[in-house]
């Protein structure tokens, strides 16, 4: 599927569908095995920004694509900008009556609430978060992201040398704080004398100004920190930009990210959405889904380069630190068998 | 002797007017040749053309006995004409010299050489008797240096036919006649002298020989000598014209207008009005004369309220306004003819009703708790338009559409109306032609006799002498003397007007 | 705390803040100068960084990235020229149009050119080269901050006495300035106010398309929408501030880039973002009131007054 | 003004001409036009994109929702031209919209009481803020000498900043990820009418302000004197006009219409006020062009508002069906403005040049008074 949009996108999303995919078939092997052609389907996708911003809304594109080409139907990809694009798109969708409308991110997820309650014959599923009480047809996926993030600091807590860590994160959000809090927090359980630090690039986009991100990371690099997670989205760009300039190591998100400033991105913080999306829709199209579904490390559905099979080819520093990735290996398994927990800082 | 300009068949339109109809005119070499007219006569179009500054619908003009059409100012410099335009057109902020050198700059490796070129401005002015310092800079200087460095920049390209647009209007009787002196020597330099004006003395004292233009036809040919004024004024106006009256006296009332030891800061913080004090009484009309720049236009706008009063007082009506708002001092009586009738006067997006209507628009007869009473306000404008014979169309047309009589007819109109005790009339028929410069005086003198105050800055000496019931005399911020129109000639208060009396402490 | 506020690395933040500034801004201080109110400078930087990226990605060469960068700054200049010499539009209302334009067109062509939304990097955009001077650059402090830029960030630098010399030196900048004084007292000289006037545009139309092209190619290299992000508005306040005068343009330019790097440095130090983001445009604030005197022709313009 | 037609012309071609005299008909024909070569060089269908437009701005829900963005546009538009009219350039809409904006929708979410209260006491609220924001450039202006076109712009960052900060540190709903306050309980929202399918009530608030705007400038001495002093502040002031003290009211005015417009963006559609959101639509922006293309004549801004509405609901349309994107509907917008404001005409193409008065952007509003 990534042969079409080859030159046009950027290398990302293409070279991380392969081992995302794998690391999400591993654990859900059981819906995806349901080959047979069924019932032409039809799906629209709404994302709330333009999908070139976040490699996370282009991963919800292909999942909904995935099932829309594996099952012989449609899909739609609606993308807004503002609040009330988002009311037309979503309104849009409801008006061509799809088998399933697919929204993504917190930022939608009161609309989602709002508008599958008001359609209760309409299917609505939700990615990365959920309201307090989904009405039956919706269905909502969430991330535990700050597992894959503690285990980014577990790596950062044993490379950093100057003992300090920090992150550049996009926007002063609660949600941001599964990143760069449980990445300190993982970085302070290998060693607990580590300082962190923590800087925000918003302005006019913050998800999409690498040039900020840029300024930013070299001025947080130049305060002392060694490693530095990239919660910048479509700003990531200019963090790694200032890695490889400046010398310091850093850490993308959702998606490999390693090749984009190889030697300086030590691992990536994965959220595997494109198949968390097509197994949420194909539990929802055969009438199996739940009202929440939860993905973490467990599910497969976060995780980081380390723990994938295609670490080797990955082009993460991590890989080069096989000390580092049976340490990893083995604290991943404790959050799996419940030995070790994780703080949300969301509600935790 | 062969002709060193011709113009034949000249014809410019605009829209809906025709500014320069079939225009014949030959000018000889060496002669100073008067161009006169009305307003709108054609004059400036005639001249822009000439000048490459607009393309003439028809006709051509020879130059040296060659056709010559330019199709810019550059073209016609060098084609060795020179124009000093009827609004100067210098740099303020630049030098005497940048402003004469500009474009024909002395350089020394691609850069601006600047001794070079205030050398040889120096050199020019020093031939000619053109007294002007070419480091100074253009904003700081009076007037009448103003139009010498105009002169300048025509005779550093050598020009050998000179244009000059109506170059008296702003200068006293002493400059104009160190400038008549400039232009006779040019002349004899054997330089030909092209001379707008409307001023009919002028003509006489200066010219070989008159064209005139009516409504954009050349309609006489004139040899000076064998002329006279009212011959030439009937060929401007085509009518009879009696060109001497003063009007009669009359005795003045209560003093309406009091100001005491008023100071005033202008642009660029200069100080402007010095300790200037003055009274205007009911049934007078006082008129200040001054060489533009001496305090005149800053003295007013304090008594306006457009400008702050640094110290000293003003009082209308025994009111003190000093620091009243403007609305305040129209409320206790006060009306204003300003000098920028385009600029400040007027609005020229705005309708002419709209126009008649400001500082009126507050008035019980026109509004009621903010909401117009709109019928009342059209009557208002259509009783002007008549009474003043405001030549416009729809009342709703924006006053864009006047020419310059008829806008400053808008303005005489609006503040007259206002039936106020003390009105303020700041050159109020510059550039005017005969008749309207009539129609307006004849207004000013009625409104005193029918008991009003009228306080008149003008440059223009004669109106000075025939409407003043006495005359001060500003310069450099002071006023230096009051003088009784009836016992002083134009040449007197010249000599007041540049300050001369001060070696002379009796005046 | 402070100790780690103030270091080279700062300096080298500083400088790249402020020379897509100093580029438009010097553009802008020109067209002011010809009299001609220039606050497109926005719109010109982004069509600039989006060309730019696109010339360097198509031919992967960052020379033809500029090439392409001030070509587009051009077009824009071009229409801001004849509206408002030509044709007398206003200035200010076509400034905004056209800022609102180049917005909307890179956000246009960037999916339909390039399939994305939003960002758009790839390996084959080539960027621009830091050109460290040998030796120069060694020095501590200075030598990172001044002698290690880019062909534009150079450039940036030399403009500001080159652009003063040709201003206020040769016979062009004295035509210039008297154009922009008076036009027409320059036009009866021979000295067409069109063509100074849309020379001054297009220049600043050049200078902005460098400016997006340093912030394409040269700043990151890649193109993000709406990536200019005020840059070209700070630049008219530059000019303003700077009263067009070259050497107190690149002052106000340095200030503002200088508030802009130290607000990142404070969040670090723990700052509240909101209060460092309003940072740089409260010291501009600042020092536009404490610079207050003579805005006239400013308030001229925009009061009708 | 009209131009007199100096050849009589068979009649459907003389009444083509006629209004594409017009010069607004003729920028948008001429906007359109651009935008269709646009379309067609990157490779699609111009008329399959300009049709999935128009129906995507008229039909189903893309009515209500064009209706529903028509009210933040003609809003600011109507903010905006209350100043521009008066000569005041102030380009502070959206720092007066977003301080507004909080400030009303704190009211709606803390005051206990019927939503007849609330409601109103919100919008009072939002509109002061916003006046009072709007009071910062002008009191810089009419004291400091500082052109209001800088600092309102300037002001903008620093209001987003303001609120961002009192949002995150103050008025943080902690249960939501974003940075955001609670919710607006439902009593205190904006009510909804039962026509084009639920249409804010803020729509007919909106539509009245537009004609309260209309009387206002044609009959009062207020209109009749700031409209004087956006023509030539000199000769307003030489009237006796106080053109400090109005540029003051109108800034007052245009600041009190940006905080109701920004509290009913979160009363009457997003119900929470999120950092950030409000600014990124643009709509101050929006609004801005619009009152431009209006010239300040209050029935043009609301069909202008309506117009540059649909144009991106509809441009939301052509993107999810025709896979053109919506930013097409910015281009045409500015383009418009563009070719107004350059005089761009018919006539230009018939190598005849008009007089001066002609196509003027500014002079749509002499006819008035
Ligand atoms: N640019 C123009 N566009 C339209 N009409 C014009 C233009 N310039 C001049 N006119 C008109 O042409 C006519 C001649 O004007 P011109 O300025 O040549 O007269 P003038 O004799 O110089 O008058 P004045 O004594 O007032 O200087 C006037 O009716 C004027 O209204
Ligand atoms: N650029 C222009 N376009 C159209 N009409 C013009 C233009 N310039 C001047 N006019 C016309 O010129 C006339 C006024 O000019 P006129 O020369 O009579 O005024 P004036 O009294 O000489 O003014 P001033 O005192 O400023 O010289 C009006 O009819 C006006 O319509
Ligand atoms: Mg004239
Ligand atoms: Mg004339």
């Amino acid at each position: 599927d990534s042969e079409d949009e080859a030159p046009a996108t950027t290398a990302a999303p293409a070279t991380t569908a392969a081992p995302a995919t794998t690391a999400a078939s591993a654990t859900t092997a059981a819906p995806t095995t349901t080959m047979a052609p069924e019932d032409p389907v039809s799906l629209i996708y709404v994302s709330p920004n333009p999908l070139g911003v976040n490699n996370f809304l282009i991963l919800g594109e292909v999942g909904t694509q995935r099932v829309a080409e594996r099952r012989g139907g449609t899909w739609k990809t609606f993308e807004s900008v503002d609040d009330s694009t988002r009311r037309a798109n979503i309104e849009a969708a409801i008006d061509e009556a799809p088998d399933v409308i697919v929204l993504t991110t917190f930022t939608l997820v009161e609309m989602a609430d709002e508008y599958s309650k008001a359609n209760p014959d309409q299917k609505f599923i939700i990615i990365d978060a959920c309201p307090e009480e989904p009405a039956p047809n919706l269905h909502c996926g969430v991330f535990r992201e700050h597992e894959g993030a503690f285990l980014l600091g577990v790596m950062a807590g044993h490379l950093s040398e100057a003992k300090q860590i920090g992150s550049v994160v996009a926007l002063d959000i609660p949600f941001f704080k599964r990143w760069w809090q449980s990445f300190a927090e993982g970085a302070q359980s290998v060693d607990p004398d580590i300082e962190n630090s923590v800087v925000f690039i918003a302005g006019d986009n913050p998800f999409s100004d690498p040039a900020r991100a840029k300024e930013l990371a070299l001025s947080l690099a130049a305060q002392g920190p060694d490693h530095i997670f990239a919660v910048g989205a479509g700003s990531n760009g200019g963090i790694f930009e200032a890695a490889a300039e400046a010398g310091f190591l850093s850490y993308g998100v959702d998606v490999n990210e390693c090749p984009s400033a190889p030697g300086y991105i030590i691992d990536n913080n994965l959220k595997v959405v494109d198949a968390v999306v097509e197994q949420l829709l194909d539990q929802v199209l055969d009438g199996t889904a739940g009202p929440v579904v939860s993905f973490g490390l467990s599910e497969g559905g976060t995780g980081v380069m380390a723990l994938q099979p295609g670490l080797a080819d990955s082009q993460c520093v991590i890989a080069d630190h096989p000390d580092i990735v049976e340490e990893v290996r083995a604290v991943a398994e404790g959050i799996i068998d419940g030995s070790i927990v994780v703080n949300d800082p969301l509600f935790g | 002797m062969t002709a060193a300009l011709e113009f034949r068949g000249v014809t410019k339109r605009f829209p809906g007017v025709l500014a320069n109809d079939a225009v014949d005119m030959t000018v000889r070499a060496g002669e100073i040749h008067a161009v006169v007219g009305e307003n709108g006569a054609g004059k400036t179009t005639l001249m822009s053309i000439l000048f490459g500054l607009l393309p003439a619908d028809a006709g051509h003009i020879l130059v040296n006995g060659e056709p010559a059409r330019f199709a810019s100012a550059l073209d016609a410099i060098r084609a060795g004409l020179g124009m000093v335009h009827q609004a100067f057109r210098l740099f303020p902020t630049l030098t005497v010299a940048d402003n004469v050198v500009f474009r024909e700059e002395p350089t020394r490796s691609g850069l601006v050489d600047r001794s070079e070129s205030i050398r040889q401005v120096r050199n020019v002015a020093d031939r000619y008797g053109l007294a002007v310092d070419p480091t100074e800079v253009v904003e700081n200087l009076p007037v009448g240096v103003l139009q010498r460095v105009e002169i300048l920049k025509a005779l550093y390209r050598d020009a050998q036919i000179l244009i000059l647009d109506e170059p008296t209007a702003v200068l006293t009787p002493q400059e104009r006649d160190k400038l008549f002196e400039v232009i006779r020597l040019l002349r004899d330099s054997g330089r030909t002298i092209l001379f707008i004006t409307h001023k009919l003395g002028e003509v006489m004292a200066l010219s070989d020989r008159v064209t005139v233009l009516r409504d954009g036809r050349s309609v006489a040919h004139l040899v000076t000598a064998d002329t006279s004024p009212e011959e030439i004024a009937r060929h401007m106006t085509g009518r009879e014209v009696d060109l001497d009256r003063r009007a009669p006296q009359h005795s003045p009332g209560q003093a309406v207008l009091a100001v005491s030891d008023l100071g005033a800061t202008g642009e660029h913080g200069r100080l402007a009005v010095h300790e200037a004090s003055l009274e205007v009484r009911s049934g007078e009309i006082v008129g200040i004369a001054g060489v533009a720049g001496n305090g005149q236009s800053e003295l007013i706008e304090v008594i306006a309220g457009l400008r702050a009063a640094d110290s000293g007082s003003v009082h209308l009506n025994g009111v003190d306004i000093t620091h009243a708002e403007v609305s305040a001092r129209r409320s206790s009586g006060m009306a204003y003819v300003p000098e920028d009738r385009h600029g400040v006067g007027t609005s020229h997006r705005a309708s002419v009703w709209a126009n008649l209507l400001m500082s009126h628009q507050r008035g019980p007869a026109f509004q009621r708790r903010g909401w117009f009473n709109l019928r009342a306000v059209r009557k208002h404008a259509r009783s002007l338009i008549s009474a003043y014979d405001i030549r416009t169309g729809p009342i709703g047309s924006p006053v864009s559409t006047l020419s310059g009589g008829n806008l400053q007819k808008v303005v005489v109109a609006r503040e007259i109306s206002h039936g106020a005790p003390l009105l303020i009339a700041e050159q109020p028929t510059r550039g005017l032609d005969i008749a309207a410069i009539e129609f307006i005086h004849s207004r000013l003198i009625q409104f005193r006799n029918d008991g009003g105050a009228v306080l008149m800055v003008s440059a223009e000496l004669s109106e000075i002498l025939a409407l003043s019931t006495r005359i001060l005399v500003m310069f450099e911020g002071r006023i230096v003397v009051e003088l009784d129109p009836s016992q002083v000639t134009e040449a007197d208060v010249g000599v007041y007007m540049t300050g001369a009396h001060q070696e002379h402490p009796d005046g | 705390m402070f100790d780690q506020l103030f270091d080279a690395a700062l300096l080298e933040s500083v400088v790249r803040a402020m020379v897509p500034i100093l580029l438009a801004a010097l553009g802008g201080m020109i067209c002011e100068r010809a009299g001609v109110f220039q606050i497109a400078m926005e719109g010109m930087m982004l069509a600039g960084a989006f060309a730019a990226m696109a010339g360097s990605y198509l031919a992967v060469s960052s020379g033809l990235g500029i090439v392409f960068g001030v070509t587009a700054g051009v077009l824009i200049s071009l229409m801001l020229a004849f509206g408002t010499v030509s044709r007398q539009g206003d200035p200010i209302v076509l400034g905004i149009a056209l800022n609102l334009m180049a917005l909307g067109l890179t956000g246009f062509l960037l999916p339909q050119i390039f399939g994305v939304r939003g960002t758009f990097r790839h390996e084959r955009i080539d960027g621009l080269d830091r050109l460290p001077i040998p030796g120069l650059s060694e020095i501590p402090w200075i030598g990172s901050v001044l002698f290690d830029q880019t062909i534009l960030g150079y450039l940036a630098f030399l403009l500001v006495p080159a652009i003063w010399l040709l201003l206020f030196r040769t016979p062009a900048g004295l035509r210039l300035r008297g154009v922009g004084e008076r036009p027409l007292a320059a036009e009866s000289l021979g000295v067409s106010p069109t063509a100074y006037k849309y020379g001054a545009v297009i220049a600043s139309g050049v200078l902005s398309g460098l400016a997006g092209t340093q912030l394409a190619l040269g700043n990151l290299v890649l193109f993000a929408e709406g990536m200019s992000a005020g840059r070209g508005w700070v630049a008219v306040v530059a000019v303003m501030l700077g009263r067009a005068h070259p050497f107190a343009v690149f002052g106000a330019s340095l200030l503002f880039a200088f508030a802009e790097g130290l607000g990142f440095r404070l969040q670090g130090n723990g700052l509240p973002v909101q209060i460092t983001d309003a940072l740089p445009f409260l010291v501009t604030l600042i020092a536009l009131i404490a610079a207050r005197k003579r805005f006239a022709r400013l308030l001229d313009l925009t009061t009708g007054g | 003004m009209a131009e007199t037609q100096p050849i009589q012309r068979s009649g459907v071609a003389a009444r083509i001409e006629a209004v594409l005299s017009h010069p607004v008909v003729f920028s948008l024909v001429f906007a359109f036009a651009l935008g269709w070569v646009i379309v067609y060089l990157t490779g699609n269908d111009p008329g399959f994109a300009y049709r999935e437009m128009y129906d995507g701005a008229i039909t189903g829900s893309g009515l209500r929702n064009t209706l529903g963005r028509a009210v933040p546009i003609v809003g600011m538009a109507l903010a905006v031209s209350v100043a521009f009219r008066a000569g005041v350039i102030n380009l502070g809409g959206e720092g007066q919209m977003v301080m507004g904006g909080l400030a009303g929708s704190l009211v709606a979410i803390y005051t206990p009481g019927p939503g007849e209260i609330v409601i109103p006491l919100a919008m009072i609220v939002g509109g002061l803020t916003g006046a009072l924001w709007a009071m910062l450039p002008a009191f810089g202006q009419t004291r400091l000498r500082l052109p209001i076109l800088i600092t309102s712009l300037l002001l903008n960052y620093v209001a987003r900043a303001v609120t961002g900060y009192l949002v995150r540190f103050h008025f943080l709903d902690d249960s939501v990820t974003l940075t955001s306050t609670q919710q607006v309980p439902q009593t205190a929202r904006m009510p909804r009418l039962p026509i084009f399918g639920g249409v804010s009530l803020s729509l007919v608030l909106v539509i009245l302000a537009v004609v309260v705007a209309w009387v206002v400038y044609r009959r009062t001495v207020a209109g009749y004197e700031t409209q004087m002093a956006g023509f030539n502040g000199r000769f307003a002031r030489y009237g006796g006009i106080q053109v400090e003290r109005q540029t003051v009211g109108v800034m007052v005015v245009a600041g009190a219409i940006g905080g109701v417009i920004g509290t009913h963006m979160i009363i009457g559609d997003a119900y929470r006020f999120i950092d950030g959101e409000l600014v990124v639509s643009g709509l101050a922006w929006t609004g801005l062009l619009v009152a431009l293309l209006a010239a300040n004549y209050p029935p043009m801004i609301l069909v202008a508002g309506l117009l540059f509405s649909g144009l991106q609901i509809g441009g939301l349309a052509m993107q999810r069906n025709a896979d053109v994107s919506w930013r097409l509907a910015q281009v045409l917008q500015a383009l418009v403005i563009v070719a107004v404001a350059s005089r761009l005409a018919f006539d230009l193409f018939r190598r005849r040049r008009r007089g001066p008065t002609s196509g003027e952007l500014e002079s749509a509003g002499v006819g008035e008074v």
